[in-house]
């Protein structure tokens, strides 16, 4: 079946809806006007106003409202516009629905699921283009999914709210265009493990979400200069999977890890620094990163394109690191 | 609803008297005991008492459900202990031990017992407001006819969160009863120092929420006020608001010198002692001899020093469990 | 303060009048072509436009002197043109030029200028209030008699900074007009789907903060309301609000099918167009002659004409540029 | 002089107030009751309400009328009681005070200064205790300052207010009570660069703020056991000061990076990965971390301490880097 990402979404929200009478879907415009991206578009007319909830603007309000059904016994899907307004947030995302089941000894689970648009790329504006979703995976108690795939926008609402943890999606708003092929029986898909988009035997490109494109798009064109790249796509930035990432590296050798975060505490320095403290000794060349350059993201097209990853930059870095003596 | 403050009072039957001054006393006594086991270097970290405001707790717990559920602040040994939380969970989670009520992990702050409904023990000002629309929220749309209690300082009401929860609240028509614990103070912020409108109760009625203003010492008209609150919540009446005017005889925490009021001013409340209030009235009424208040203090006594038994013996939790709950079992990474 | 809503209105002044009529038309007819210009791929972003809402910006704006502040939404271009940033520097900014009034770094929904005291441009809702209470702070500390005007949508009102701003500046008494433009839905979310109180005037009133609702189709009431209450602002009278009663006659942004509203509740407010409501009045008391509609509009014209033509000819800023101005210059890192 | 970290924090604070009368501190009670912390105790009446200003519990209200008043060319000085609160004003923060520069194209400066108290250590809870000032170091446009020793806690703010860009100061609550000797002619110091507080060639041990005690400790118990570590105090986690991080590691080749967040997505991890990116081939080992258990943090304090970087961590940490294969 023909899909865009956005209609993948929809679908996992649908199907989620019809699984578990304790699912709804609470945020800004879900409703009436069909979500601010259109992911939400029809879904009231199918499942009414109690279960589509349009809240008002009241970010920290309706996410804490959203912590609070889930102790009670809903799965609520809450989604927040853009990660930026997520920032309005935060309180209740780190203080309450990442804390609470430690904190009570083990007593209550918070089976959230928070969903959100996050990156640039759109000429937004710094306070529209932020892409947070590393900055989000330092938070213990919380579980980060990126779904950069048809399949993954598709299955990893449903395994997130079987989930009994509060787990934060960021969808990247480039993506919701994306169209292709997705089975008609495309369901729930696990959240636990990295996926290989590429195999590749000289380096590993370790990426995800809406940068995934950009680095197989780079790993095609470095195969014509004879550099075969992996392609890595992370799928979950916490907890990491550690274990794929380390096994594909210490068979290259070399890595660049590619993000749209800025780069100064990215999730890109994380893998890094995890790479170089498990396989320092089988690294022929440091690790390399290619992150956002590091301003409030600018509005007219050539700056953000001169903001963001680009192909260039990929593969100039994996060259770089490919060409490193051994 | 009528403001129950017009209400004609029913007579007390003095059984519940006798009741409602016992739950008093063991919230007094366990806090006095908090205090004294802070000083001996038994409990640690931030201790803020309940002394002085016992009445809010007694007489709004009192009139609550088992299914209800209750949301309170970093100030809430006593809703814990009225709620039904073992005062031997409370002392022994202040003592660190794995017998608390959350092992350990929570503290003075952060009591939580799933048991009793009770959803902590927040330490964030104003950040249970959001958790309890939410409970509401859940029972709502499940269609059971439980009400949330959410207790919060009138410091609370100058956070944002105040303000996005009640009208959340209010727009959804939830059942959740706001109980505004009105002492006057923030930390050392009189009201008058951190809100332009000081009158709280009308704060909540510009969010169409029926709020009334209760004397937060009298634990009678607490339980009449709350009573009649929880009864419209749960009938399907939407969001209700109390605010109820009581004062902290202590400090703020242990840490506060208590540069921000006068002496005198504290002496003037305590003459409103709530425990006192009821004492004396029931007195004065025939309805409590002198062998009742021994019994009812002797009570009390009981309970709190077998807690501290309990805390005493108390054992820690292996190191190894230290990363154990920050995700659930079956979905830890 | 009286409301000014029951004072007697004093006769227009027709070369007023006209100039009213011009502000206005200037504002509709940049916003009608950013939306030809943005179908033409040469403005990109989110693009949010004021049609309709012009007696709005048009009334307040005329009340101010030149070292007041203003701050205002995403849905700005209408202020920043009357507060005086010339029309090219901001057409130039969507075309993310460098003679853009931001260097092309801000775009539709970020105007700044400095020259007049233009604050922005803030596309995070209700993220401006906090800014304007700080620069009336600023104002008020340093003696300062000037007025900060902050603009916002009815929708912010349901955030939380919505609700700490406007206690902060009533309790600090501080010079600052909060503006609050009610056009009746926030994206597809009607006011009274997002508030529990719709009466948003009767809010502000609840922080004591003397507040009036204006018709905000008339742009005469606007600029009354605003010059009394600009007044009363400066002259030491503390924080005021005004609520104005207006209506967008086109979509949320440019990415908005309007699900949420039926086509005739647009046309009926159509009737009521502020530039329409201006222009029959005078012409039908004699004010406004043929040749001088038709001059207002080929004035208007020709600056946005202009402005069109300097943004075409704008230039690139110099990729080398992108990490100037995330540090200042002398503490660049 | 002798002086505790609080006094010399407060002396910066009258110092600063008596430099430049558009100065003055705002933030919960910092008047009336003295300061949460004490650190403004006795400024209400030196300076009077208005520059010592209470207020209400509002800190995205307080957060954005600094940022306001700064732009309306004030000199303000909030204070947040702790990084914890700081969750409730982050869309200001990140919003607004770290963007208004790029965004205006260089028209708005925001010469704002927050101060507020991080850390754990004082068995306060998981909503007292987060370090999260290695996570606000990933925001562009903000610079961060974490003063570990009385020079800089009395020094660093003067240069903060001097800066025309928003300045966030991280006051590490086991520090106040830290007592010793003071320069009676200590001012204000660069905010610029890092300090080495001990020499050293075999390792370099890198750190900041509350975990500069355990670190000087743990250097002088290797120190007995041949182990010559150099220490490293960042001062300021961005910009960070990459050139001495570098030239320290290049004359010791070895290199542990300690800090009380949570490791993944630490500070360390954005330092291992820059060491990585830019001195690999001077390494004889990899970059260790000593960070805190990804937990929040638990209020018993043998639980509180096993989450914390210990003394022993370290101590293990360095000796494994410097008896790691060259
Ligand atoms: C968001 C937030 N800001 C500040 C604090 C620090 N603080 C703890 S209690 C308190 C006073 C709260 O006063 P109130 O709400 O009236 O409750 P009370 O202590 O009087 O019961 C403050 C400022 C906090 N815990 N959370
Ligand atoms: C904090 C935040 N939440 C959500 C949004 C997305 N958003 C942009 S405009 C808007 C509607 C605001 O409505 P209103 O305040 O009434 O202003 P109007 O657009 O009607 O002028 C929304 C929800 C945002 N920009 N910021
Ligand atoms: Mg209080
Ligand atoms: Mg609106």
């Amino acid at each position: 079946m023909k899909s865009s990402y956005r209609e993948a979404l929809r679908a996992g929200i649908r199907d989620a809806m019809q699984r578990d009478p304790g699912v709804f879907l609470m945020g800004e415009d879900v409703g009436i006007y069909g979500g601010s991206f259109a992911v939400s578009l029809g879904l009231l007319e199918e499942f009414g106003p109690e279960r589509i909830r349009d809240t008002p603007l009241s970010e920290s309000g309706f996410v804490g409202a959203g912590i609070g059904a889930a102790l009670g016994g809903m799965r609520p899907i809450v989604e927040i516009m853009t990660v930026n307004f997520s920032l309005l947030a935060l309180d209740q995302i780190v203080n309450n629905a990442a804390s609470l089941l430690h904190m009570s000894g083990g007593q209550f689970h918070v089976p959230l699921v928070i969903r959100m648009t996050t990156g640039a790329g759109r000429q937004l504006g710094a306070q529209h283009s932020h892409s947070l979703e590393g900055w989000y995976a330092h938070i213990p108690g919380l579980r980060i999914l990126v779904p950069a795939t048809l399949e993954d926008a598709r299955g990893m609402l449903w395994t997130a709210l079987e989930d009994p943890d509060p787990v934060l999606i960021f969808e990247h708003g480039s993506l919701y265009n994306v169209a292709g092929e997705l089975d008609d029986n495309a369901g729930p898909v696990d959240i636990d493990t990295a996926a290989i988009r590429r195999p590749g035997s000289d380096i590993s490109l370790i990426t995800y979400g809406g940068t995934l494109p950009a680095v197989l798009d780079a790993a095609e064109q470095l195969a014509g200069e004879g550099i075969d790249a992996e392609v890595l796509d992370l799928r979950t930035l916490r907890p990491l999977d550690e274990a794929t990432i380390l096994a594909s590296v210490t068979r290259t050798h070399r890595a660049v890890v590619v993000d749209e975060g800025w780069r100064s505490g990215s999730i890109s320095a994380e893998i890094s620094a995890r790479i170089t403290e498990n396989a320092f000794y089988d690294l022929d060349a440091p690790v390399g990163r290619v992150c956002s350059a590091e301003v409030p993201i600018p509005y007219s097209k050539h700056m953000e394109l001169a903001a963001l990853p680009s192909v260039e930059q990929i593969m100039a870095a994996a060259r770089e690191a490919a060409g490193a003596r051994g | 609803m009528t403001d129950p403050m017009s209400a004609t009072r029913s007579p007390l039957d003095p059984e519940h008297g006798r009741h409602l001054l016992l739950q008093m006393l063991r919230v007094r006594q366990l806090e006095e005991k908090c205090v004294e086991l802070y000083s001996a270097v038994k409990i640690r970290g931030f201790l803020h008492v309940y002394i002085g405001e016992e009445a809010v707790a007694a007489g709004v717990l009192e009139t609550l459900s088992p299914d209800d559920a209750v949301v309170a602040t970093y100030r809430e040994h006593g809703h814990a202990l009225l709620r039904g939380v073992a005062a031997g969970a409370i002392l022994a989670e202040m003592y660190g031990y794995a017998e608390g009520c959350c092992r350990g992990r929570g503290g003075s702050m952060h009591l939580f017992d799933a048991a009793t409904h009770f959803y902590g023990g927040n330490a964030i000002v104003a950040g249970g407001l959001p958790l309890a629309v939410g409970l509401a929220l859940a029972d709502k749309m499940a269609g059971r006819s439980n009400v949330t209690v959410c207790f919060f300082g009138e410091g609370a009401v100058a956070e944002g969160e105040f303000h996005e929860s009640l009208n959340l609240a209010a727009l959804w028509q939830l059942p959740v009863l706001f109980c505004c614990e009105n002492n006057l103070y923030a930390m050392g912020t009189a009201l008058g120092r951190s809100e332009s409108q000081t009158d709280i109760a009308l704060k909540a009625a510009g969010y169409e929420i029926s709020a009334w203003a209760v004397d937060g010492m009298d634990v009678l008209a607490v339980e009449e006020a709350a009573r009649r609150a929880v009864d419209a919540v749960r009938s399907g009446g939407g969001p209700h608001f109390l605010e109820l005017r009581t004062y902290r005889f202590r400090a703020h925490s242990m840490f506060d010198p208590e540069r921000y009021r006068e002496k005198a001013e504290v002496v003037r409340w305590q003459e409103r002692d709530p425990i006192t209030l009821l004492r004396s009235s029931m007195e004065a009424a025939g309805q409590l001899a002198e062998e009742d208040w021994a019994q009812l203090q002797a009570d009390a006594e009981a309970e709190i020093s077998a807690a501290v038994d309990f805390a005493e013996a108390g054992t820690l939790e292996p190191v190894e469990e230290l990363t154990r709950f920050v995700y659930s079992e079956r979905s830890a990474p």
